[in-house]
């Protein structure tokens, strides 16, 4: 068993906890980062698993390299919302 | 031929964002008339030629991407430039009250449009995880436009969903790819055997696509989203945008992974859909909010979409066929008569300044086209004939007879007193004669293009044979 | 309490499926690197990462600098109206004055390497993009009022990258060869100028959210909501 | 090509009426009304043309391919015409008078719209020639008489056609199960379901027969709400609140013969009649519609308002057609057939002078009626006619009806139907003649309730008295003149023997 499925194993530790903490938190900010934790896993799994099949693989790092921003501009984007609504008065932790 | 489709609405979302604000509303009817114009040219080189795909870039699948258009795929198309294009028309005018809003409408209208092209054509997994985002994003923009505290709230809730939809859809493309190094689908359509990383990889993107596409129980982000924003983009919303997660839903269960599900698993989600019609029908029921009432609808009919999984997996080839001819149908008819039933629903709401169903006596003599277009969008839905509803609703029944599904059938049957008993409440009450409210003038298109759609969904029960015979070319893979 | 135990139910499905899923992945029938491997020299660049991103799956690439946009279209159309008064120009912090003045040049000399660096080596227009924003940040911080004045002008800035991109995609068309494809002796240096362009507009986009985030660390700080 | 075409103009004609109608604005009274009976009388010509081609053996059919293997059909043959004939002609009738009644009343444009809408839906149910086409006009007549019903918007009618919706959907669900699993189990070439005699069911395998039994009687219960056979009725009273013109239409034309004609249908041109014999239906539902028929007219009796009692009298009436079409052999066919078109024109009648009465003198209950023969002489006799046509009074229209049924009841062997027929025209009698008596001999009792029409040149507006009068004339007509060739009783004999003998 190489690093690479290490890799994805934590990966899925990652994602699995996150799932966690997205559903039983209730507070919008920590939703949020339990997102982009998760998505954090998803990567491990997407560049792990496929590189233990036949070693560097230069496609999912692009395509994690994608992934990454377009989480960034999701929580950008999120943070941009959250801000708002909680200035207009509603509650971050409903 | 194909990237076109991509490429007007890409143009056009930027030229809507650099032009001066004047101009943006110039340039939606040219923009439509290009993009139907395209959407319908292709359709007729598809009906002539055959399906035909497209390598970008020149670099073909699975290194690079291909685009691939069937019957099916331009049958979306074509659907989605119609309806947007009646959609935008109802837009520029419904958004001249809000002046700062429509601004930052346009460049997402089309951008949203792109994603939309984007999916339908895309034949690549990941591809279609970047479509996704783009369209949730976009989409999650219109709604919070107005920026008041309940749309902002709706779009978090949506964003929530669709980012965590999106996340699960990943992380089953990601294993895909590792088990089978490849993430072109007609490749993948070869080669995909019922292992358990398969198996997992269908259970995970099947939780996120059921998510964005707000199937019973994970629809809760639907209504206060579709039922908030503003009118147009409700009809967007509601009748194209959640389509397109549904559409992957379907190539992933009967097209990629077909060897790797099971009919049992197929009929939990049957039942999904089954909760999806008894719920929504009832919340649309019990709302006092007349665009709750269509949002509910909405989730309530999405039900109906997911009987394609039961009656097309495990059954004769004879009944799938029906069913998918169903789903189709369903699909275009509740695209059109939603479309309506948001755009009229939205111009009695700016006419008469609030949403309370109980509250909307009247509006029969002042507002007599939206009001028609409203019931004949309700017809569709309900499924009774003449309508597009009707005819799709007919061939699930036949599958499921053919299938011996007697459970669906009873579902499918009953579905659309369901619908009745909700959508009369409107009706009911538009009879009434006591006015309490003022009544604003409101332009004329508001109701026309409300009543277009509307015709539409009708209309389709009289020419169901063309999007069927256009659905039936389909190359190789795709069912 | 049902939340928390709905959720660890969820997370417990989810680990072991994943587990299993990882565990009994069949081996793979396609070999892509091999097939990046084959192509690369046809790409017109080096490294195989930046091939895959701006070449072979460029589409990906178009539609993320897409997505990239919609997000800051929405965060402009959510900021906060009102008169945008700017107090002091610069914070009253001296250190922040002093670290500022000599961290803004080098983040930027960083990120024009990376971005250099992207054509053979690990690097490219994102994360060139995410340290000129980064230097934006840090200019925003210590009160410089950066980006926030100009509207038209800012928002050619955000969508530059995405027009030269798209540009060059259908431009192929003219010539007769597929969308997004590039001509041969070109391809290099149409990839360069594509990346050198999109850092830009990517380190103005993830700026301009920041800045015209709504909140206290806005100019104007608060007061008037909606329209 | 102009006889594929002509059952779409027929439908058309309404149709099209029915959208230039929805569009007008509500002030442009006069190019409506134009518009309206330009368009009816136009009906009445092409469905006389119609009518003499069929007698000629001409074909009219019009087909379309809707779904993959199912047929849009409409088709004219002599039943359809029957059913054409009676629905062009009162809605000719019924539109005059509605233009009276309603005159000066909000919201016409929706009135007359709906109206031409239901019209266009009974011509779509006479004209459709296979079970799939009759259901789709089935449904939209649902769709288009709901507004008809609540077009007054009070509580009580908005509670009526809440009450109405829920029968005559849940009726249209039950035959769309029925349709389907006819189409889905029986016959999926769709030549059995096709009203031409194509396909036989006569050839299908004897192990299909229980489900063939259980078929019938899911289509006979789908159908039967809008028949109002009991316990499937009870939304037709409750329907009284409309206003006369659309409980005249409802009554004579448009929803109960509907059902009437649909249950006609799948007797004689989707199982057919020896088939149907063979298969042991057409007792149950004689029996059923026996019951009805007496019942109907018990709950008449204990009415005290003039149109609750007509609706009870239609509730029983309706079935005589049901009842007819039970009995094997042609002459009991003619009888239920017949009937179609006689109570349809009786009714009517009657309806126009309870709506006379109520509109001109405020009367709504059957006491209030005493001595209203003296003030409105020439609706008070229309309204006698009618009521000795009901009861079978020789040579009046109902007589013709009965006589047939009876004979026909003993051709079948089916002798008890006599006694029925006895019992049902003695309660008929029960509940008409009080009325007689009241409107004639009885002396007035002091001031009419509410009279807001007084007596000028005749008793009452000229658009309210005229259509009265001429469907009168007409119940006389069909009776003296029976023998006559195109008279109804002709036109039904025509069409059984076509039944009868392919």
């Amino acid at each position: 068993m190489g690093v690479d499925l290490w890799y994805a194993l934590v990966g899925a530790v990652i994602i699995a906890l996150s799932v966690f903490a997205f559903i039983s938190a209730r507070h919008l900010m920590k939703k949020l980062l339990a997102f982009n934790m998760m998505g954090s896993g998803v990567f491990l799994i997407m560049v792990g698993l496929p590189q233990h099949q036949h070693g560097v693989d230069a496609v999912p790092q692009a395509l994690v390299l994608t992934g990454i921003v377009v989480a960034v501009s999701a929580t950008a984007l999120a943070l941009v919302i959250l801000r708002r609504y909680v200035r207009s008065g509603g509650d971050p932790a409903p | 031929m194909i990237p076109i489709l991509l490429i007007i609405p890409l143009a056009f979302a930027i030229l809507s964002l650099l032009l001066p604000r004047k101009w943006t509303r110039t340039i939606v009817i040219p923009g439509l008339i290009l993009q139907l114009g395209a959407a319908l040219i292709l359709c007729l080189t598809i009906y002539t030629e055959g399906p035909q795909d497209y390598a970008l870039g020149d670099w073909q699948a699975p290194l690079g991407i291909s685009l691939l258009a069937d019957g099916f795929t331009v049958t979306l198309l074509a659907l989605t430039a119609l309806i947007a294009a009646l959609c935008a028309i109802y837009a520029l005018f419904f958004l001249e009250r809000y002046n700062r809003e429509q601004f930052y409408f346009w460049p997402l209208f089309w951008f949203l449009l792109a994603s939309l092209n984007g999916i339908w054509l895309a034949a690549d997994l990941f591809n279609l995880y970047v479509g996704l985002e783009l369209l949730g994003l976009s989409a999650v923009g219109m709604v919070a436009l107005t920026s008041e505290r309940p749309a902002l709230k709706a779009a978090l809730d949506y964003l929530y969903a669709a980012l965590f939809g999106s996340l699960a859809y990943l992380a089953g493309v990601a294993l895909i790819y590792g088990a089978y190094g490849t993430l072109a689908i007609p490749q993948l359509s070869e080669m995909v055997a019922g292992n358990i990383t398969t198996q997992v990889a269908v259970a995970l993107m099947s939780v996120g696509l059921l998510l964005k596409t707000a199937i019973f129980p994970l629809h809760f982000w639907l209504p206060p989203a579709h039922g908030g924003a503003l009118a147009p983009v409700s009809a967007l919303l509601s009748a194209l945008v959640v389509k397109a997660s549904f559409y992957i839903l379907a190539l992933i269960w009967l097209d990629v992974g077909a060897l790797a599900v099971t009919v049992s698993a197929a009929q939990l989600m049957g039942a999904l859909g089954a909760g999806a019609i008894l719920w929504g029908s009832w919340n649309a029921f019990k709302t006092p909010q007349v665009k709750m009432l269509v949002a509910y609808s909405t989730v309530a009919q999405l039900g109906y979409l997911m009987m394609l999984f039961p009656l097309a997996i495990g059954v004769s080839e004879a009944a799938a066929t029906m069913a998918w001819q169903g789903t189709i149908l369903h699909l275009l008819a509740h695209a059109f008569a939603k479309a309506a039933m948001f755009l009229s629903v939205g111009t009695l709401v700016l006419a008469i300044g609030h949403g309370r169903i109980a509250d909307l006596g009247g509006v029969s003599q002042h507002m007599p086209m939206a009001l028609f277009a409203f019931g004949l969008s309700a017809v569709s839905l309900m499924g009774l004939p003449p309508s597009g509803g009707f005819n799709a609703k007919w061939l699930l029944l036949q599958s499921a007879i053919q299938s011996g599904q007697w459970h669906w059938f009873v579902v499918i049957a009953g579905g659309g007193l369901l619908t009745a008993a909700y959508v009369f409440r409107i009706f009911r009450v538009s009879f009434t004669e006591t006015v309490r409210h003022e009544i604003q003038a409101t332009h004329p298109m508001l109701q026309l293009s409300a009543l277009l759609l509307a015709f539409i969904a009708i209309g389709l029960g009289f020419a169901s044979e063309w999007p069927l015979r256009l659905m039936d070319l389909t190359g190789g893979g795709t069912p | 309490m049902i939340r928390v135990l709905g959720a660890a139910l969820a997370a417990i499905i989810t680990l072991l499926g994943l587990t299993l899923a990882l565990w009994f992945a069949p081996a793979t029938q396609v070999n892509l690197p091999q097939q990046v491997e084959l192509n690369i020299d046809a790409s017109g660049i080096a490294h195989p990462i930046t091939a895959v991103l701006l070449n072979f799956r460029s589409y990906d690439t178009l539609l993320e600098v897409a997505v990239v946009l919609v997000a800051v279209v929405a965060g402009l159309a959510l900021r906060e109206r009102g008169p945008r008064v700017t107090p002091h120009e610069r914070s009253a912090d001296p250190m922040l004055q002093a670290l500022t003045r000599r961290l803004l040049p080098l983040l930027v000399l960083t990120g024009v390497y990376v971005l250099w660096a992207g054509s053979y080596a690990p690097g490219g227009a994102f994360q060139a993009g995410a340290l000129v924003a980064a230097a934006g940040v840090l200019a925003r911080l210590a009160g410089y009022d950066i980006a926030s004045r100009v509207d038209r002008l800012l928002r050619l800035g955000l969508a530059l990258g995405f027009i030269l991109f798209l540009t060059v995609a259908v431009s192929a068309m003219f010539g007769g060869r597929p969308f997004l494809n590039y001509p041969d002796e070109w391809a290099g240096s149409l990839i360069f100028l594509i990346e050198a362009v999109l850092t830009f507009s990517i380190g103005l986009t993830l700026l301009s959210l920041f800045v015209h985030a709504p909140g206290d660390a806005s100019p104007q700080g608060g007061g008037d909501y909606g329209r | 090509m102009t006889n594929a075409l002509m059952p779409i103009y027929v439908l058309a004609t309404s149709l099209i009426a029915a959208l230039v109608i929805f569009t007008l604005p509500e002030r442009f009274h006069k190019v409506r009304t134009t518009f309206n009976l330009s368009a009816a009388v136009l009906k009445i010509v092409l469905v006389g043309v119609m009518a003499v081609g069929i007698a000629n053996q001409l074909d009219y059919e019009f087909r379309y391919e809707l779904l993959p293997g199912i047929d849009f059909i409409l088709r004219a043959d002599a039943l359809s015409m029957l059913f054409a004939a009676l629905s062009s002609v009162l809605w000719l009738c019924t539109t005059l008078y509605a233009i009276g009644y309603l005159e000066d009343a909000p919201n016409r444009s929706r009135f007359f719209g709906f109206f031409s809408l239901c019209v266009a839906s009974t011509m779509g149910i006479s004209l459709a020639g296979n079970l799939f086409t009759f259901l789709i006009f089935f449904e939209l007549l649902t769709l288009s008489t709901y507004p008809l019903v609540v077009h007054r918007g009070t509580e009580k009618s908005l509670t009526a056609g809440r009450t109405y919706l829920r029968y005559t959907l849940g009726g249209g669900a039950i035959l769309l199960i029925g349709v389907a699993l006819m189409y889905g189990l029986v016959d999926q070439t769709g030549t059995i379901t096709d009203f031409a005699q194509t396909g036989s069911m006569a050839e299908l395998p004897a192990e299909q027969h229980v489900l063939l039994f259980v078929l019938f009687f899911v289509l006979i219960i789908g159908l039967g709400v809008k028949a109002a056979l009991v316990p499937l009725h009870g939304w037709l009273p409750i329907a009284m609140v409309a206003p006369a013109p659309v409980s005249a239409l409802l009554h004579a034309v448009a929803v109960v013969k509907a059902g009437a004609f649909g249950i006609v249908r799948v007797i004689y041109d989707i199982y057919e009649i020896e088939f149907a014999w063979q298969l042991g239906v057409l007792l149950p539902l004689a029996i059923w519609a026996s019951i009805t028929i007496i019942w109907g007219s018990l709950m008449a009796l204990r009415q005290h308002e003039v149109k609750k009692r007509l609706a009870y009298s239609t509730v029983s009436q309706v079935s005589y057609i049901a009842l007819g079409a039970c009995l094997f052999g042609p002459i009991g066919t003619i009888g239920g057939i017949v009937h179609l078109l006689h109570q349809g024109i009786m009714k009517v009648t009657l309806f126009f002078c309870a709506g006379n009465y109520a509109e001109t003198l405020g009367i709504h209950k059957i006491s209030e009626l005493d001595g209203a023969g003296r003030r409105m002489p020439l609706t008070s006799i229309a309204f006698t006619l009618g009521a000795f046509g009901m009861i079978g009074v020789p040579p009046l229209a109902g007589f013709i009806s009965k006589w047939y049924l009876g004979i026909g009841a003993l051709d079948a062997g089916m002798g008890w139907v006599i006694g029925v027929l006895i019992a049902s025209s003695m309660l008929n009698a029960a509940y008409f003649l009080p009325i007689l008596y009241r409107l004639w001999f009885k002396p007035v009792q002091g001031p009419w309730p509410d009279e807001h029409i007084l007596a000028g040149r005749f008793e009452t507006i000229g658009l309210l008295l005229w259509p009265t009068v001429a469907t009168a004339v007409f119940s006389v007509a069909a009776g003296l003149f029976a023998a006559h060739m195109f008279s109804p009783l002709s036109w039904a004999s025509l069409i059984t023997y076509r039944e009868y003998l392919p």
